[in-house]
């Protein structure tokens, strides 16, 4: 553990930063990590990827270290969604490996991965995380009932306590179980949906989130970004997340890996991880910034 | 089942009439298929007649589904109807109702055939009407075709009176008429259907000389499908004949045209009997049950059609 | 989507790209198919006599399936067509037959009814806004009722005038075919060409989005249960001609259901938004030519209800893969 | 939405709320209301022969009614069921009947039955994603047809043995009546209490999300298309017990849109995601309660069937307008 | 027209700003007003509210000039999607009035705020804005065709023509009028969502828009507020949106009310329009930071 040095360095105080409310206490929860190339990380290597292709995107590989938080930057179309949905096996690779710490996966369906202790928060929290009609609980808890039920009963004092457990984790506000998520504000219903896999409950080894603060407002943002960073450094999971915002990249990544065209063409850490750093590196690596055309 | 009835009728009547002169307010007329026209004529008929003796008509609203039957005739049972006619749709399932308005004193007429338990009954035989269809049809056959030609028939085999009435006209047609060709059987009780597969087995067989049908309805689709095909209605080589007597098929028949033969049930008949055999059970009549005949009209019998087209109006 | 996609990017009748056309409609493929084998099996599937029996047949099914299945594009159901029928039928005949009024007073009398039975559904679903499926369905029940009860008799001999509708021919084409014809060209301009034709896609598709946008998602959908009904009277007036008769009771039992399906199986989605009339068209065909082939093979009754009820599930997979292979 | 989160938050069977409950399900006011208008009327219609009645005729509806709520609730539909009991009944009386087995024996072949239907519905819509309302509309004709194919006659006299399934009295209470007790017991329990009951509802709401999450999307609702055909076959054999007799052609003709009626009027929304077992009991009561009251007020047939349309629109009026003022 | 000199002064020039993809060609489009306060407005003001209540927010008053832009800031759950689509007749008005001109207006629906030239670019794309599975042109003319359509019969040379213009102008990527509006990205569709008011075929007073660039990228999220500035400068439309991003704000308003538990309790403009100075406005306004408590 080499303190968090390195990371305040990396990240060049932006006038926000400054300001108030944001930037709050996210530094107390930094990892234990600094050394984003893999030849010297101190920890092991969580996520290991090899080649991996599919439609549209590939061969892609890359590392993430237990604890270790990496962003994957790009412009709209990169293929940043793709990687994050093939890994979690909602999309079926063509080829290459998946290992999650020792063990090799190859995950046929989204089941699959979270037997491996793979889970992902997609991007599009509407159509793809919520049950807006359904409770709060309901929401958070429905991957873990299984797991909790004994004897194919539901255990509904175990489920309520990892709730509240997980409400107060969060800072969900309005702390009610029983609401209907759809009634919740956009930061709150995206931490229900972070809640369905950072609860006591469920062991989560490798979390991938896709644009993790789409809608979220300012307070709420900071609040999850203290939660993923928590989850690294003291669980050790390892966190691989997709932004579109330069922003969110040098808040939450120790190492960002910069997406075009389905590829990796680079990578940024430690002091040289800035907001303009980014911005100038997907410029370098797609300069017609036209991603759409070639996309559709 | 049938034929057995006789003895025990007249022990079962005895049961609710021991003094032999039971005053009926109420009979009960249960007939599943509402959506036929025969249904509407017999509640009027038989509302009238009913009246006529100080009696009140119930009926009940089934809509051919043998399940709102069955619980239709268990709320009558629950409720005290002193007296249920009723048709089964499925004969072997009334029983047990039957079984329960006699236990619960009840008089109980079975309409169209006869049940073990039961007070009496209103009998017509449905094979009776398809053989004396195919009977007719067959003489046509051998006077005008000399035997040969080609027969369409348009059955029925989901319920028992269709089954019985395909069963005699068949049965009776080919055994009476073995030259002419049986080129199609086809399921067809309304006149929609019977219109639909008579023009696709006239497609292939262009030169088809009869048509007959379990039903009047699917026998009237038939003789349009003919038309349509550019027969004249008169056409003295083609024969249309069909079941009922229902109000289109007789007006045809009367008007000389090729439809030419109806096995006819007379509703005046049946509403009487509707009425006066569960009132001779009531009033302890040593044999109450009624036959009520079924008669096939041709052209011919202008007097006959006439009749029945009034108690149709 | 895709269907919708299809419909909507090209405003064509029915699409002329020969290939692409097939694609989209894999439907018609199987068509060809069947009338490849009811020709060699049974030698006379394809005698002009036959066809025309079919056409006939399939009219009054496509007359009423071209508006249900606008309804259906724009996430709505009609299921009380099949009564809306006998009571069209019973309204046409009684005035041709009973009062001795000329054809077209007996056909607009039957679309008056046709209408007010539309528009009873139509208020309920669109402006009070429950749901089309209990609606329609109780409609159907309650409508038969009336019939029933209002005319409680068989009607037949309506008069050579109003035999003219079902019975004419127009240039050898039976009247009721060119009805149908004219159903389904006007269906498919209304959809291409009109304005309405694009609010129906988009009410289907989100309705919410809609009336945003500022399209009236009450009064389209409203429209459109008034003009199934209409079609459905049409058709009964239309059969209760070329039967010259009707009876309250049994006319158009189970044609609601037979609709639906030549609906569906051509190709429109019951969650609205995506449709055409050309797959509304093969649907219709399928389904009549299905039924004359199987009664001119003799298939005996049960084994041609077995057929039917396969038949249905191919067209439910046919229509459900051809999206994904035409893209 | 409110529907849903009525059952989901609150884990408990039957709401015991007092006036929650009410207020959560308006049916109940109306099922009291008609109740207490039947009494006053006719007098007659609280007499327990008539409860008995009303409670045997509902029960073998709600024995199916409660397994395809859940299907509809995971997004699904079968309009098979009306076939498929017949199936079970005719299996069920074929073997004990014609072959004299043991009432156990016959009720295992009739439930096989019944499996083996639900199953290739659920194979084609869960697993091939085809449209459940295509698909077991097509089974609906199919498995008739074979029915009739298989049984041509109507099989009767099946034994007293056989007839304790329909006839026995436990504590008094007759045993189809229990059955179907014991059914919609279960059904509560397994949304109430099991981890699969969320998942049921999950996938109703969003099925994308459901997947995501983890779930099996597929296995959930093709369980619940079995346990359907389980229980239409359950059915067939009461209701064949209860008659001592089937008939192939007639044997719940009609019955999937009775059961269909009763979900949808219990509250349960067609679009998935929501509706409870209570809810369900209350539209199998209404509907049955509705039939029998208007028989004994001997109200004529036709009016009988505009009634019955009428109520089923109301149902709907109220089951719509429920969650909001529910709120 | 005083020139652009006071929205230069307005916003301070953050880091972002200096790098090369972004602060693109918005301040050519600058309208002419500078002066926020309804006193010294040299234009006439086009949208006049007064004493506007529904439930959950008001009593509310605001003007927006011709050509002016006026953002409403707050955190989530503050009211603004509630008082635009109540000005857009989504949900109704219990009291107060609205006047778009000289014309006073109570829309019952969105069809008669249309009618008096007001439009609405709701905040949930997919759910309010979208028809995923139709064309792209199908998408933005709809509300249109109508309009272009001569004897109830659709113009459908002169539609291609308005899409292709409103493609042109908006920057549409790739400009294919028959794709399904479900394959464009992000931005594209909100471009599209946006073209739906501002294309040939249509008049409008006052744009209201709801959170503009949600889920947008960088690029897209510069060419949106260059559009929306370029209509408010040519064509004089009074421009009202909702933002949760202090940075939107700064880069698109010339003035900003500040919006808390449904009133608008704070002005800011011209030099005062900082990125600071919101977050301290909207700190200050709501000092209990959980705003979704109160709301729920
Ligand atoms: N919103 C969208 N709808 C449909 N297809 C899209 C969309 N966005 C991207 N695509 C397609 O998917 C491919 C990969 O996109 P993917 O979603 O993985 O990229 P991304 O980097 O996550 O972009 P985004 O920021 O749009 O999510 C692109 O090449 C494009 O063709
Ligand atoms: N996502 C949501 N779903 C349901 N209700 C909400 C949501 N957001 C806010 N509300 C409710 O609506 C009320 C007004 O919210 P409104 O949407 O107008 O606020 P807003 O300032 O636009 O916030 P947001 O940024 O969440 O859109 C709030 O008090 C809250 O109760
Ligand atoms: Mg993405
Ligand atoms: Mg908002």
């Amino acid at each position: 553990m080499s303190g968090p040095a390195g990371h305040d360095a990396g990240r060049t105080p932006s006038p926000d930063a400054q300001e108030p409310p944001r930037t709050p206490d996210r530094y107390e929860y930094t990892p234990g990590l600094d050394t984003p190339e893999p030849g010297r990380a101190p920890t092991p290597p969580r996520l290991i990827v090899e080649a991996l292709r599919g439609p549209g995107f590939g061969p892609v590989g890359l590392t993430v270290a237990e604890g270790e938080r990496v962003g994957l930057f790009g412009l709209i179309g990169s293929g940043r969604t793709r990687i994050l949905e093939t890994l979690y096996g909602r999309r079926r690779a063509t080829a290459g490996t998946l290992r999650v710490g020792e063990h090799t996966v190859s995950p046929a369906r989204p089941a699959d991965a979270l037997g491996a202790g793979i889970a992902l928060v997609p991007a599009d929290r509407r159509a793809q995380g919520l049950f807006p009609s359904l409770s709060a609980q309901d929401n958070t808890l429905l991957p873990a009932v299984r797991t909790l039920a004994r004897c194919h009963v539901r255990a509904l004092r175990t489920e309520r306590r990892v709730f509240d457990a997980l409400a107060t984790a969060v800072g969900l506000r309005p702390a009610r179980p029983g609401l209907p998520v759809g009634a919740f504000s956009g930061g709150n219903q995206q931490k229900l949906v972070l809640g369905r896999w950072i609860n006591d409950a469920r062991h989560v080894d490798v979390l991938l989130l896709d644009e993790p603060t789409q809608g979220v407002d300012v307070g709420a943002r900071q609040e999850i970004y203290r939660v993923v960073s928590g989850l690294a450094a003291e669980r050790g999971t390892a966190v691989l997340f997709a932004s579109s915002d330069p922003e969110e990249i040098v808040a939450l990544a120790d190492r960002c890996l910069i997406v075009a065209r389905g590829r990796i063409v680079g990578e940024l850490s430690g002091p040289g991880l800035t907001e303009q750093a980014l911005l100038s590196a997907v410029h370098d690596a797609d300069p017609d910034p036209l991603p759409a055309e070639g996309a559709a | 089942a049938a034929g057995c009835s006789a003895p025990r009728n007249t022990a079962a009547s005895a049961e609710p009439s021991p003094s032999g002169g039971t005053r009926l307010t109420k009979i009960g007329l249960d007939y599943p298929f509402t959506q036929l026209p025969l249904y509407s004529t017999l509640v009027k008929l038989s509302t009238a007649q009913a009246k006529k003796h100080g009696i009140s008509l119930l009926t009940t609203s089934d809509n051919a589904s043998a399940d709102t039957q069955a619980s239709n005739l268990n709320t009558w049972v629950a409720r005290k109807v002193p007296a249920i006619v009723s048709f089964p749709m499925v004969f072997e399932a009334a029983e047990p109702v039957a079984k329960a308005a006699l236990d619960a004193g009840l008089i109980w007429v079975t309409y169209g055939g006869s049940l073990q338990h039961q007070s009496a009954d209103i009998q017509f035989s449905f094979r009776r009407g398809g053989t004396l269809l195919g009977e007719a049809a067959a003489k046509w056959a051998e006077e005008h075709l000399d035997g040969k030609g080609k027969i369409a028939f348009l059955t029925d085999s989901t319920i028992e009176l269709g089954r019985e009435r395909t069963k005699g006209m068949i049965d009776a047609f080919t055994r009476l008429a073995p030259g002419v060709d049986v080129v199609a059987r086809e399921q067809a009780i309304d006149p929609d259907t019977g219109l639909s597969k008579t023009k696709a087995i006239l497609a292939k067989h262009p030169d088809l000389n009869l048509v007959l049908g379990v039903t009047d309805a699917a026998a009237y689709g038939g003789f349009k499908a003919l038309q349509q095909t550019g027969r004249a209605a008169d056409d003295a080589r083609t024969f249309v004949g069909g079941q009922d007597g229902s109000a289109p098929s007789l007006l045809a028949v009367k008007q000389g045209t090729f439809y030419r033969a109806s096995a006819a049930l007379a509703p005046k008949d049946i509403a009487a009997a509707i009425v006066d055999v569960p009132r001779a059970v009531a009033a302890g009549k040593a044999n109450p049950s009624v036959q009520v005949p079924v008669a096939l009209v041709q052209h011919a019998d202008t007097a006959e059609i006439d009749a029945l087209l009034a108690q149709n109006a | 989507m895709t269907t919708a996609d299809r419909v909507l990017t090209r405003p064509r009748l029915i699409a002329t790209g020969g290939l692409t056309t097939v694609r989209r409609n894999p439907l018609l493929l199987v068509l060809v198919a069947m009338v490849v084998v009811f020709q060699l099996t049974t030698g006379s599937f394809l005698d002009p006599a036959n066809l025309g029996g079919i056409a006939t047949d399939a009219a009054t099914l496509a007359i009423v399936a071209v508006p249900l299945a606008l309804l259906v594009i724009s996430g709505y159901l009609d299921l009380s067509v099949g009564s809306t029928l006998a009571l069209g039928g019973l309204v046409a005949g009684w005035l041709a037959g009973q009062h001795h009024q000329s054809p077209a007073v007996a056909l607009l009398g039957a679309l008056a009814a046709g209408a007010v039975v539309g528009a009873v559904n139509g208020v309920l679903c669109c402006y009070f806004g429950l749901s089309a499926f209990i609606v329609t369905l109780g409609m159907l029940t309650a409508v038969r009722g009336l019939a029933q009860q209002l005319f409680p008799l068989p009607l037949s001999g309506f008069g050579s005038g109003f035999a003219w509708i079902g019975g004419a021919r127009i240039a050898g084409i039976a009247a009721p075919v060119v009805i149908a014809a004219v159903v389904l060209a006007a269906g498919a301009l209304f959809l291409a060409v009109t304005p309405a034709g694009r609010h129906v896609f988009a009410i289907g598709v989100n309705r919410e989005a809609a009336h945003l946008s500022g399209i009236q998602v009450r009064r389209t959908p409203f429209a459109l249960f008034v003009v199934t009904g209409v079609a459905a009277a049409l058709a009964g007036a239309v059969k209760a001609s070329v039967l010259d008769s009707v009876v309250a009771g049994t006319s158009g039992a189970g044609f609601e259901l037979a609709v639906l399906t030549a609906v569906l199986v051509g190709g429109v989605a019951l969650s609205g938004g995506s449709g055409s009339i050309l797959g509304v068209l093969l649907g219709v065909l399928f389904l009549g030519g299905l039924q004359n082939g199987l009664t001119l093979l003799n298939v005996p009754t049960f084994w041609q209800q077995m057929a039917q009820g396969v038949a249905l599930v191919a067209g439910a997979a046919l229509a459900y893969f051809a999206p994904r292979t035409g893209r």
